[in-house]
Order: C-alpha cells, then structure tokens, then sequence
C-alpha cells in the first residue's frame, strides 16, 4: 500500500531481510569544522548538552551517559539545559545563549536538522566543537554525530520483532510523537519499505499522534484497540513514551498476548508490563551508553585525536567505535531488552 | 419627641482632592421622612454612601439608636438595620429579579439551602406591593428597563424589612404615575414606623412626602427645616445660594421647515408606524409611560436599533440610518436615558468624553490634535457649569449631575440639526435643570430640532412646542402646546382616555 | 498622553526601574551580558513575540484575546512553503501571500467576534485549534527546506550592523506607538475596551475597530511567520506553538489591563525586553532554562503587584 | 401595564425556564448523542462499553477540573496554571505513593496542597488586586519550571499496590466516572442551591453591587479559588493514577482543554452565567469527538482541524441559541 502516514518522502535503504549488512559506500567526511578554535588538547572542557527537550526518561538517560563519561574523564565539566516541550525555538535560543556565555563544546539532539544548522553553524564559527547525537542536523552544522543506530537498522529491527510476535500477517498499528518529528518519520517511512520487502503481508492500520504525553498515548492506544477489536494484532510504539503507554493500554483491556507491543523505550519504564510476559522484547539501544559516547566523541574532537578521514573513535568502556557515511559515528546494533536482561539495566 | 434611630455628626468625608462633605449632622426618627436635598454634586449620594457602609467617613461619628457605630462594610449597615437603594442601580444582569431582590438574605429551607419557591413568592409580593403584578421575577435583570430595575432595587431595600430606610433619587428614573404609586409606599413604611432618608430633586415630592428636610451645598451643611415651614423658593435659596427664576423658559421660536420627517417607522414589536415632522427650532415632547418604547423610538432613529419599516428623511430627503455613527455624521445627536452606561465612558477623563464623539472632527489626518481637544473641552466645561475639579477629573468621580451635563456637552459639541434627549434632566438638581432648560431653548433659537423624551409631565408639557403621547410601541395622541394639559396627557399616556386627541 | 493613560505610565516606569535594575544585576553576573553583539541578538531572537505582542496589546486594550496568533503564525510559515515549493509561486510573491492569509484569518477572528458576538476568548480558543489544524493538514508534516540565499537576509541577515528583523520591530513599534497613543483610531480603541455601549451610543464604529484590530493582529503574526521561517531556514506545522502565553505575559507585565480600556505600546516594549533580558542574562549567569522560567513567573507577579501598591487610587 | 410587559407572564412556563436556563447543555448533551448515534452506526465497536468506558473514565480527570474552573470563571476570575498544577500534584502524589507513606495520605496530600496553592492564588487576586489571569500566567511558569527543576524529569514507577484508584471500578463503572458524576451533581446542586453558590455568580455578575449588598468579595474570591484547589487535587489524583507510572512534566496545553470545556460548556467568560454540569458535558463531548474522529478514519493529519471546526460549530450554536432567546 502507499507509503503509512507519519512517514517523511526522503529516500528509503531498506536492509536485506536476513540482516547481510548493507556495503556501506564509504563516503568523504561532509562535517564542518570549527574556524580557529583554541587548541584544547587535554585543557579542561566545559561543554553544554541540549536535547531535544528536558524532562522524559529518555534524555535523562543520555544526560546521565554524558555526565558519567565527563565524571570518567576528569577534566570536562558538562550540564544538560534544554527547552521543557520539544520547540525548536526555544531549543535554538538556548544554543545561542550558550554559544554567547562561551562553552568549548556543545552536545544536541536536534529538534528539527534544518532549522537548528543555522546556530549551529554560527557556534562551529565561534570556535565551538559541536557534536550531535541522536536526532541529526545538516552534516556540515556540525562536526560529527553520533548514530544509536541506523534508521533502516532499527526499521528492520521492530519489524522483524513484531512479525515474530504477531504473525507474518498480522495487522497492526503505530503510535509516534507528532508527524513532525524527524527520526519517528524516518523509522516510520523505513519501516514501510522494509515491511514491503520482507513482511508484505503485514497489514498497516493507521498512526496515531500522541505528542510524548503519556496519558494521551494511553488514550490513543486503547482508541485503537477499541476501534479494530480482534482484528488488531500488534501496537508500535516509536517513542520511548508510546511505549509503555500502549503496553499500558493492552494490559488495561486484558489483552497481554494477543495484542503484541513492540517498540522503542527505556528498561525502566517497561519493567513492569516484561515482567508481566505482556511486552515480550523492547528495541533500543542504550541511550546512557549514546550519551556516554557523545561526550567521547566530543573530548577526542576537541583534542584533536578524531579528525576528518578517520575510520573510527574510542569511546572509553565503549571501545572502538565506526565511522560510516562521511561523519557518523555507529553506537552498534540496536539492542533488544527481553526478560531476561532487562533487569540489568537501570535508566 | 421620639429618639432619632439614626444620627450623624460632623461628618467629613473627602477624595483626594475633592472635599465631598465636611461637619454635616443630620439624623431621622422613626416613623418620619427625611429628605436630603441639595444641587448635583452637593454631597449627597456621597453622605448615603457613608451611612451605607461604602465610604469611610473621615471625621465625625454615627449613632444608631444611640449607640456609636463603625460601618467598614455595607455589611455591618445592613445588620444595623439600614437598608439603602442607591443612585446608579447596584443590580446583577445576569440573575433573575427574584435573586436580585434576595441575594445575600435568601429564604432558606431546613437544610440551610436556597428556598427557590418561598424566594420567588416573596419576591412577587414584594413587586405588587410596589404596584408591578406585570413584573416577571423569573426574568433576568439585564432585559430590564430602567425603570423596572428601579422597582426591583427598591423591593431589594425593602426586602430586608429594615428600620432605617434611605432612597437615593428613587424616582428619578420613573413617570410620574410610577412615582406617585411609589410616594404611596414609601408613607406606607413610614406609618409603619421605618425611618426614611428620601434624595430627590423633585420639590413637590419633598413637600408631599417629607416631615424635615436638610440642605447641603458644596458638601457643607447648610440646614435643617420642618417642612412645613418652609417654602419651596426658601428650600431653592438655600440650596443654591441665589433665587432662580422660573423652570421651563421656552421662549417662542419661529418655528422653522421640517428638518427631520418620520414615516411608519417600526422596529420589530416595541415600535409601531411611528410618524411625525419635526422642524427648525421646534421642541417635540414625547410623554409615555416605562416601557411605551419612546427609548425604542429615539434608538431606532439614531440608528442602533436600526428600522424595520418606514423611513426616515431629513430635509425632505430619504435616509437610511443604520449606525449611530451615521446618525451622527447626518446631524443627529441623542443624549442616552442611562448616562453610566449609554452616555459616558465612566473610567475616562471629562476631556476624553467630550471628544469621543466628535474624534473625527478634532483629527487631523487621522491625528488627534491636542490643543483643539483642550480648548475645545475648556468650552464646554466651561458653557454647561460642570463641577468638578478640571477637565481631566475622571467621569466616574462626578455626582449624577455633572454627569449629565458632560453627556449634553458632548452631543452638542457635535453641532447636531437634530438633538434628540432622553430623559435629559433626569436626577439633575433645580439650578442645572434651569440651566439645561434655558440651553434647550437656546439651542431651538439657534434652530436646532429638538425631540425630548421625558417621564416627567411639567417639564413635557413646560418645554414642547408640540406632545406625542406614545404607549405600547404607537403614537396614541398629540397635542399642541395649548391642547396639552396634565390631564388628558396623562389619560392618554394611561390609555384610559382620549386616544388620538386634538389636533 | 491622556490622562486615563497617567496611571499606566506611572506602572510604567516603576516597569522601567525594575528594567535597569535587571539590566545591571545580570550585567554583573555575566560580563558576556551586556554587549553590543549580545543586545542585538537577543532582539532578533525576540523579533517575533514582540511583532505579536504589539497587535495584542491592541486586542487586549479593546477588552478582548486573541489566542489564535500562535496558530496563525504556524499556517503562515507553512503556507509560505506550499506557496512556494509546491504551487511554484515565486518567493517574494509567496511571502506576501503567507502574510495575507495571516490577515485574512485574523478578519475570520474579527468577524466571528463582531457578527456572531462570540467572546474572544472562546472565538480564538476554537480557532487556535482550527488554524494549528490546518497547518498540520496542509503540510502533511512535510516540511519546506532549500530556500534561496537573499531570503535568509531577513532572518540571518543584518543592515548597517542591526538584525533585518530588528528594524522591522523598532519601525513597527514606533507606528502602533503612534496609532494607539495620538490616533483617533487609538482612542476609539481605548474608549472600547472602556466602555462598549457608549462608545457605540457615541458613533464609533465599534465593529470597524474590532475587525481591523484582529486582522492586523493576524498580518504581523503572518509576518512573524515569514521572519520565523527566514530565521530558521525551514517550515514545520508546530512552528508558533504556545507563543501566545509567551505574548500575553509580556503585554500584561507591561500594564495593559486585561480588562481592557488601559495599557501603552512603551509598556508593552519594556515587557518585552525585562523577559528577554532575563531569559538571556540568567542564561548566561548559569541558571537553567526551568529556573529562568519560575523566575519570570515571579517577576510577572511581583511588577503587578509593585505598580498595584503604587496606583490604588486609580484601580 | 405596557404591551412590552404583556408577554412577560407567558416567559415564565417551566419548559421555557429549563430552555433558556439549560440551553447549552441541552445543546451539548444533543451534540453527544447524536455524534454516538453517527458513529455507532458507522462502527459499533465505539459503543462498545469497552470504548465508552475509555471514553468517560480516560477524560474524567478534564471534567472534574472543569468543574472547579467554571466556579473560578463564574466569578469573574480564571485560572490558566491549572495543567501545570495537575501536573505537580500527580507527581507529588506519586512520590509520596512510592515513598512509602500511607496510600490514603497520597491521595490526600494533592488535594490539600491544590486548595492550598490555590487559596494563595485566590489571595493575590482578592487583596493585591492582581487579575487572576496575571496571578495564573506567573503561577504557570513557577510551577512547570519548578517541577522539572525538583523532579528532573525522572519518571515515578513502582507504585505500589492498590495506589492506582483511577482503574478501581464499582458496579462495574471505573471509579473515575463515579467521581465525574457524583462530583458534578454534587456541585451543581450546590451551586444552585447553597447561599455561596449564588454568591459566586453574583460577585461575577457584578462586583461593586456584590459588594454594596454586603458580600465579602475577597473572602469569597479566596474560597472560590480554595474549592477549585479541591476540585484540581482531585483531578490530579486520577491522573496520576491511570497508568503504572507517572511522568514527570506538566500535561501540554492541559488549561487549554480545561478552559474549554469550561466555556464551550455555556459559562460566560465575562462571568455571572454557565453551570458545572455544562462543563462536564463539554469535556465528554471532546473526548467523544477525540476518539470518534479515529473511529471515522478521518485523516490523521486533518483531525485537529476538524476538531477545531467542531468547537466553532458548538459555539456558534450557543450563540444562535442566546439570540434567539435576547
Ligand atoms: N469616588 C469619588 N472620587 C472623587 N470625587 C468624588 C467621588 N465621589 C464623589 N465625588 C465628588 O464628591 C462630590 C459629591 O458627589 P455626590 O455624588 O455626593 O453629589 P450628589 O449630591 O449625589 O449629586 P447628585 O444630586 O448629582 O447625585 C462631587 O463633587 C463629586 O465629584
Ligand atoms: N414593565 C416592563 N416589564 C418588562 N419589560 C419592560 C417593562 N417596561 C419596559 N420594559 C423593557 O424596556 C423596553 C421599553 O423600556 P423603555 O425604557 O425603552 O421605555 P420608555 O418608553 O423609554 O420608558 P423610559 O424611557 O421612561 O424608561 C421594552 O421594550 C421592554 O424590553
Ligand atoms: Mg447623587
Ligand atoms: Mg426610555
């Protein structure tokens, strides 16, 4: 069927179905680069993290990564500050307020790619490193961003998970933040294609906006539970908030098992419905060990150890870290909580 | 003698600037009607206010059956026994009549809760006692005529059974047949034994009505009398200082070519194939009783209630009226019945008012030009005797009267053909109203149409060249200026007789 | 200015006080405050509440709301793109079209005010959420990127060393400073938001006012959308959301009385300016965004009620 | 008397009472039918008491606030913090859930501090004379910036057993459409009927009047604020009990739902006029119309416009009603 609603008209690269890796064509480093930035080799850093929005699990979580990773460094003193509603006015006014109080190094997750490059590019001229993590901007905004994992990688991965649980030719439905955010569209309009390449028969319902309310997200899942009865198979839930919500929703309407949730969200917030047996695997990467590389990568630009052309990162307990198209640090594959694991992890 | 049941002496009281009372001593026994009498601005709403708990009276002391009282709110006044209707209507638009008359002192049942039905009985005979059977207690307030909220202001005071009464010109707003029925209850009370504070600039109320009578001036005490000592001519004395000549000077006027023609003009139900000629320098009276749509008519033709049928020409030429913008532009000028919230903007200055209807005329490009505005609110000032402190004082702080002449002063300075007036000496002390009265005849020397509304039957029958007499929406009668007698003008404001009389 | 104004002026410069004495506190806590480079910046960054905010205290001094701005500003962005991108029109012409519509649904607002008497309140409570709706239909959350350089002048751009915008906003100012505080216009719109019935009873032409005063408000929320877009180099449906608070905060900490009949443009102004010196100069003192926030609640309590304490007899 | 008086008497017919006292919510009320008819038709599955329960119990927590707003605007006043307060008092109930205080003090702890709070609201309005709008916009950005700054954002989860009242049900109905219910009869009732509930509508309808018959307008103001306190602690309550865990930032645009409801429920903005039981209705109507827009298939991207379109509809109706009644 047509391309699902929610999904943005950018090209899509779906991935094989049994999971060869794509050849990554290599690509030339396409980030910008700070004009005279002092030479900060082993100085002391004070750097600035602005998320998308401050106050949901998710971005504590890679603020906390970041803060860890600045505590294991020493001399690096970093804070998090960010608009309290996912705005990119406001999130480009704290930018620019931080570019004047002078840091050395900004950390974002942009709410929009275009919109943020201009700030950006203004830091990149003020001798700011800026590096981004998960949410991109225009690769020559900043130096380099870190990837939690490839949209068509995290596409496959929800889709894989949800056909396993639900059926080759289960019907299902999405519930994602607004239409307007760019990594949701992307992983939507992904998922569309790879779903049309490997599961065809899965059966597209419809979105659902839910902003990254959670109330609103449990209205909106039990909406559509209502709505399709029997017929609904399985829920996805594109935020780390959507989530819990639907997985809320389905064990609110007795219907652990036979509606399948999967999804990106925090271990914490899922716990509850995994130990229940009523989410069986919940898709995300570590969003502390994003942060926690974020801020390495931020340290080695500025010492100068990762430079333009180079093949990959140290990113401390992270090890070695790829770079791939042009200046895009991997984080590795996404990573799938399940019941047994997910009680090790705390965030 | 019986002991006064309320007493004050030397009360002062002054805003800002304003020395509103100072040493006045007055009081009011049991069983008699005092009335308060004294020019616009003299003090009076203003002494009420103080015996009503409103104001703080910056010196002096207040006894209640003897004992000294501090009223801080309308509260503690109420509790002592004293209940007050006051000048502007102090009512609430949006709830019934019934809950207008009992807010704050409603009939409760056994649990302590509202007893909607007793309330609503209570309120009816409250109203009949007040001769209003046609008065709907279910009805909300803000569909109310002036008059009927002055009803229902009263049966509020009276609902509260107190010992000390006191009206604020509570016939101000009615015909004189209202107002007579009203002067019946207020002796009612009386003999039963209520003390009577009774403001009104109508002398023969006071004489009719009164036992005492008290003047202020300027705030200051001027004196008490028996009113049956005492003339009409020496209350006027000593309220104004200086004797005046005769109320309703209309000088005769050669009576001009029509300037304002009116043909069938209906608007919906209230007003019905209304038709006269109105001409240069002519004086036309309309007389009716609350109700009979005269304010309907004057809207109507001024453009607010714009017409359903009919037409209306001017110099013999048809005009559509839609806007009283239009009305205006046109010539026609009308001086609203309910001052405070038709005829001024009360939180503006008295400059500010005098310019807003005429913004166009004092704009240059659109522009206000300061100086003219100045000058020409120190004119008018000036022409119509305002008191008060300067053109900047703030409308709101003006007594009754003073108000109304701001309203006059500003449609005049539109230099209106047509000058339309409703009610227009309504509250408006002995002096002003000589004075405006003397300004209307001016204005119809100097050629101007003059159309008053008025409740008060002296002053139709005293200033009209000619008198409409309208009821139920229609013209029932007209009379010329020799035709017209109280009597058959009252009998067919009431209907009872004459229909469409002489001439 | 008129004396039903003296009062205002009076809040007005204990306003100003509070103003200077924020200006030099933050300036010493930040030495990075108070710079040419710095002031400037922030004026571009406050460009489009202050675009808004000047209407508003128009709307407001009427006695009415206008909640819908926000809404209007998101439409506007995203018609300029659809303009643009998918009809083709050329830019310029695409511009003053966003800025039209803009207009036009700020008559829609006037006309369901004055026609069908619906308080403004509740007429610009639905159309905040028809307009957002729009928007969000309209663009299909596709958003418009890729426009041509000269058109980021206006955003980005300077002239003579001044952000384009801030010229916009001071030129503007200066007129509703004029046309509210010297006009005929003006002192109908005062005498309104005083006194509606007499006004009318005095041959205003209360509607005419109305409408032109919510139509204006819809145009420079439409141009606060074109210098938005400019400003950030792409469209979005959620662009303008919650500004209205944002606006109304600032007309009312500038003494516009929300019941209407009082308030200035230089009010207005310095409200403008105290939040954005705050929101920057806490900033840049170390404070985080949700400090800088319950800070200017305080401050919007406090002004009040200072100028409150000051005025009673007035009240 | 006059002809204009004659047709007065015929006014004052009980039905014609209910009409011109009850129009909006007669309106409102035939707006939710019908909408449940429409859609039933189209999908029976939205009458289905599973939906419906979603329906009324997920939106409950709206009306219950709403009926605290109407008192607030009736008197002249409104509030426009009241998502925000929602927002703190469901963490503060949480936290003291998790915290292991007593499950009764968890409940009861919003609702003190929300009439608390609010009381001080009502105070700065009443004596410093501030418009509560001003008073309500500054509490907004204090509260909001002071839950995250407190808070951090960090979800609250683990709550403990029997905490969640929200999804308690009896006789089968979700204990929050009890509250709605009883709550909303309840005030209705008092208002209408308790000597304060008149009082409220008098000091909205016209304060100086209020005033010159000897009410006391600040105390009043503080207890109308004070009983709208009560009413958002509540509601805080059962949204903080919904769901197993609690986020921890203020609901988005929360106080524009409620406000609307509110209005759109026939309370005049201007104060004096409007009754609880139409703010209920209004806030079903919504939640109705939320999810019978999903029902319809309507284009996901549309919906918020035709929402929008709806509400004009609805007051547009109300106020053809008020005219023809004028
Ligand atoms: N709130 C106020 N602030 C300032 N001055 C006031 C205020 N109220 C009344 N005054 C002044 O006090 C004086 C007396 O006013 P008051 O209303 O008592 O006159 P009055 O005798 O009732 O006149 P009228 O017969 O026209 O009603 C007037 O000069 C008026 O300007
Ligand atoms: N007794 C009454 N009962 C109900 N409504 C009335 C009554 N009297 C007047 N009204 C209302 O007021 C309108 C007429 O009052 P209005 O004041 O215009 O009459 P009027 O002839 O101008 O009397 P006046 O100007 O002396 O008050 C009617 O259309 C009606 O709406
Ligand atoms: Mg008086
Ligand atoms: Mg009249």
């Amino acid at each position: 069927q047509s391309a699902w609603t929610g999904g943005d008209d950018l090209p899509t690269n779906p991935l094989a179905c049994d999971g060869t890796p794509a050849a990554v064509a290599s690509k030339p480093y396409d980030g910008g680069s700070p004009t005279n930035a002092p030479d900060r080799k082993g100085k002391p850093l004070n750097v600035v993290d602005v998320p998308k929005l401050i106050g949901i699990g998710y971005f504590n979580a890679t603020s906390k990564g970041i803060a860890d990773a600045a505590a294991e460094l020493g001399n690096v003193t970093a804070k998090t500050d960010g608009p309290t509603q996912a705005n990119i006015d406001q999130q480009i006014s704290f930018i620019d307020n931080y570019i004047t109080s002078g840091v050395d190094g900004i950390l974002f997750a942009a709410n929009d790619p275009v919109a943020i490059a201009p700030v950006l590019k203004k830091a990149l001229a003020a001798g700011i490193n800026v590096v981004g993590y998960d949410a991109n901007s225009q690769p020559d905004a900043r130096q380099w961003f870190v990837n939690q994992a490839e949209f068509n990688g995290i596409a496959k991965a929800m889709i894989d998970s949800l056909a396993k649980e639900s059926g080759e030719d289960a019907s299902f439905a999405i519930v994602t933040s607004t239409f307007t955010t760019p990594n949701q569209a992307r992983w939507i309009a992904e998922m569309g294609a790879y779903a049309a390449k490997c599961h065809p028969n899965l059966k597209w319902l419809e979105t659902v906006e839910a902003q990254e309310d959670n109330v609103l997200s449990f209205n909106q899942a039990t909406t559509l539970i209502n709505k399709y009865g029997d017929e609904l198979k399985g829920i996805l839930g594109m935020t780390s908030v959507a989530t819990p919500a639907s997985a809320e929703a389905v064990t609110q309407a007795g219907k652990c098992g036979s509606i399948a949730v999967v999804g990106l969200a925090t271990p914490n917030a899922m716990k509850p419905y995994v130990e229940k047996d009523c989410v069986k695997s919940v898709v995300l990467w570590n969003p502390v060990d994003l942060g926690y590389a974020a801020m390495y990568v931020l340290r080695a630009v500025a010492d100068g150890t990762l430079e333009p052309g180079a093949t990959s990162v140290k990113a401390g307990k992270l090890g070695e870290l790829q770079v791939i198209n042009g200046s895009e640090i991997l984080l590795g594959a996404p990573f799938v909580f399940t019941k047994e694991n997910i009680g090790n992890f705390d965030f | 003698m019986t002991e006064p049941i309320l007493a004050l002496s030397d009360i002062a009281k002054s805003f800002g600037g304003v020395q509103a009372l100072k040493g006045v001593s007055f009081d009011v026994r049991p069983g008699e009607v005092h009335a308060l009498l004294g020019e616009n601005g003299a003090g009076k709403s203003t002494l009420i206010k103080v015996i009503a708990g409103i104001h703080r009276p910056d010196a002096g002391e207040m006894r209640v059956a003897g004992d000294r009282v501090h009223f801080a709110s309308p509260r503690d006044a109420a509790a002592a026994g004293v209940a007050v209707v006051h000048q502007e209507l102090l009512l609430f638009p949006d709830l019934t009549v019934a809950e207008n008359i009992f807010l704050g002192h409603a009939p409760r049942t056994r649990l302590g809760t509202i007893d909607w039905g007793r309330m609503r009985a209570e309120a009816r005979r409250l109203l009949d006692e007040l001769d209003s059977p046609d008065l709907d207690v279910d009805r909300r307030i803000g569909s109310l005529s002036v008059a009927n909220r002055q009803r229902v202001e009263i049966a509020k005071a009276l609902s509260q059974n107190a010992r000390v009464l006191v009206m604020d010109e509570p016939t101000a707003a009615l015909s004189d047949a209202d107002a007579r029925r009203l002067l019946d209850v207020v002796r009612r009370l009386r003999d039963r034994g209520v003390a009577i504070v009774y403001v009104s600039h109508r002398m023969a109320e006071i004489f009719a009505l009164s036992n005492r009578v008290t003047v202020l001036r300027d705030g200051a005490y001027v004196g008490t009398r028996d009113t049956a000592a005492i003339t009409e001519a020496g209350l006027v004395e000593m309220m104004v200082g200086r004797s005046i000549d005769q109320l309703f000077p209309k000088t005769d006027v050669p009576i001009g070519a029509p300037v304002l023609e009116v043909r069938g003009l209906s608007y919906r139900d209230v007003v019905t194939d209304i038709s006269f000629t109105l001409h240069a320098g002519e004086i036309l009276g309309i007389a009716g009783l609350v109700g009979s749509g005269r304010t309907e008519t004057a809207l109507t033709i001024f453009g607010i209630t714009p017409a359903t049928a009919g037409e209306i020409l001017l110099d013999g030429k048809p005009v559509a009226i839609t806007s009283p913008g239009q009305a205006r532009d046109l010539g026609i000028a009308y001086v609203p019945e309910d001052r405070g919230q038709q005829g001024l903007v009360r939180p503006q200055t008295i400059r500010e008012n005098l310019s807003l209807a005429i913004l166009g005329r004092i704009a240059r490009g659109g522009f206000i030009d300061t100086a003219r505005e100045k000058s020409l609110a120190h004119d008018l000032f000036a022409r119509f005797g305002v008191r008060a402190r300067g053109i900047e004082q703030r409308v709101r702080q003006l007594s009754g009267g003073n108000q109304q002449k701001v309203v006059l002063a500003k449609w005049v300075a539109t230099e209106p053909r047509v000058l339309i007036m409703d009610e227009p000496t309504r509250g408006i002390d002995v002096g002003a109203k000589a004075e405006i009265h003397a300004l209307m005849s001016r204005l119809a020397g100097q050629g101007l149409a003059i159309l008053m509304i008025s409740s008060e039957l002296p002053e139709v029958l005293g200033m009209s060249d000619r008198v409409l007499v309208m009821s139920g929406g229609r013209i029932v009668a007209r009379f010329d200026r020799d035709g017209a007698d109280p009597k058959v003008v009252g009998a067919a404001m009431t209907g009872s007789a004459g229909g469409e009389a002489a001439a | 200015m008129t004396a039903a104004l003296r009062p205002f002026l009076r809040h007005e410069a204990i306003l100003f006080v509070l103003l200077v004495a924020a200006l030099f506190v933050l300036a010493g806590q930040s030495d990075r405050f108070f710079t040419i480079a710095n002031l400037l910046n922030q004026g571009r960054l406050m460009t489009e509440i202050g675009l808004v905010a000047l209407a508003m205290t128009f709307v407001i001094v009427t006695g009415g709301i206008d909640l819908s701005v926000g809404s209007i500003l998101g439409l506007c962005a995203i018609l300029l793109g659809v303009f643009w991108q998918n009809l083709g029109l050329p830019l310029p012409l695409a511009m003053g079209l966003a800025v039209l519509v803009g207009g036009v649904a700020g008559l829609v607002n006037g006309l369901i005010i004055t026609r069908f008497r619906v308080p403004p309140l509740i007429a610009t409570l639905a159309t905040l959420a028809l307009y957002r709706g729009l928007a969000e239909g309209i663009s299909q959350a596709r958003s418009v990127r890729g426009y041509p350089d000269w058109f980021f002048v206006l955003g980005q751009g300077d002239l003579a060393g001044v952000p384009t915008q801030l010229w916009i906003l001071g030129l503007l100012t200066l007129v509703a400073g004029v046309v509210l505080g010297m006009t005929a216009f003006g002192r109908a719109t005062y005498a309104i938001g005083a006194n509606e019935t007499a006004a009318r009873f005095s041959g205003v032409p209360v509607d005419r006012v109305k409408i032109a005063i919510y139509t204006a408000s819809g145009l420079v929320a439409g141009l606060a959308a074109v210098i938005f877009v400019s400003r950030v180099s792409t469209t979005r449906s959620d662009m303008g959301t919650g500004v209205e608070l944002d606006v109304i905060t600032a007309v009312v900490l500038g003494g516009t009385s929300i019941f209407g009949g009082r308030g200035t443009i230089i009010g207005t102004a310095i409200g403008l300016v105290l939040i954005q010196a705050l929101k920057n100069g806490l900033a840049l003192a170390g404070v985080k965004g949700d400090g800088t926030i319950v800070v200017i609640g305080l401050v919007l309590i406090l002004a009040i009620l200072a100028s409150n304490l000051f005025s009673r007899e007035d009240g | 008397m006059s002809a204009a008086a004659a047709p007065v008497p015929a006014r004052s017919s009980a039905l014609r009472r209910l009409v011109s006292g009850y129009g909006q919510e007669l309106i409102i009320l035939a707006a939710i039918v019908a909408l449940m008819i429409v859609v039933g038709l189209y999908n029976p599955r939205f009458m289905s008491q599973s939906n419906l329960t979603s329906i009324f119990a997920g939106n409950a927590y709206i009306a219950v606030a709403a009926i605290g707003m109407s008192m607030v605007i009736i008197s002249g006043n409104i509030d426009v913090a009241v998502g925000s307060l929602i927002g703190v008092l469901a963490v503060l109930s949480g936290t003291l859930a998790v915290g292991g205080y007593p499950i009764w003090v968890a409940w009861a702890a919003p609702v003190v501090v929300g009439i608390l709070v609010n009381a001080g609201v009502g105070a700065l309005v009443a004596y410093a004379r501030i418009p509560s709008i001003v008073v309500t916009l500054g509490m907004l950005s204090i509260l909001k910036g002071g839950l995250i700054s407190v808070t951090a954002g960090a979800w609250i989860t683990g709550l403990p057993e029997g905490y969640a009242i929200a999804q308690a049900r009896l006789f089968g109905v979700p204990a929050p459409v009890w509250f709605m219910v009883v709550l909303t009869i309840a005030a209705a009732w008092w208002m209408r009927n308790s000597g304060f509930g008149r009082t409220i509508y008098a000091i909205g309808g016209n304060p100086e009047a209020a005033r010159a018959s000897g009410i006391r307008i600040e105390r009043s103001i503080v207890a109308v604020f004070a009983i709208h306190g009560f009413f958002v602690g509540i509601a805080a309550v059962l949204f903080a009990t919904q769901l197993q865990v609690i986020q921890s930032t203020v609901p988005p645009n929360l106080e524009l739902t409620v406000i609307t409801a509110s209005v759109v429920g026939g309370v005049s903005i201007l104060g004096g006029t409007g009754t609880v039981i139409g703010s209920t209705l209004a806030a079903i109507l919504f939640a109705a119309i939320g999810s019978s827009l999903i029902f319809l298939n309507v284009s996901a991207y549309w919906l918020r416009a035709v929402q929008g379109l709806l509400i004009l509809a609805t007051v547009l109706a109300d106020m053809a009603r008020r005219h023809r009644i004028r």
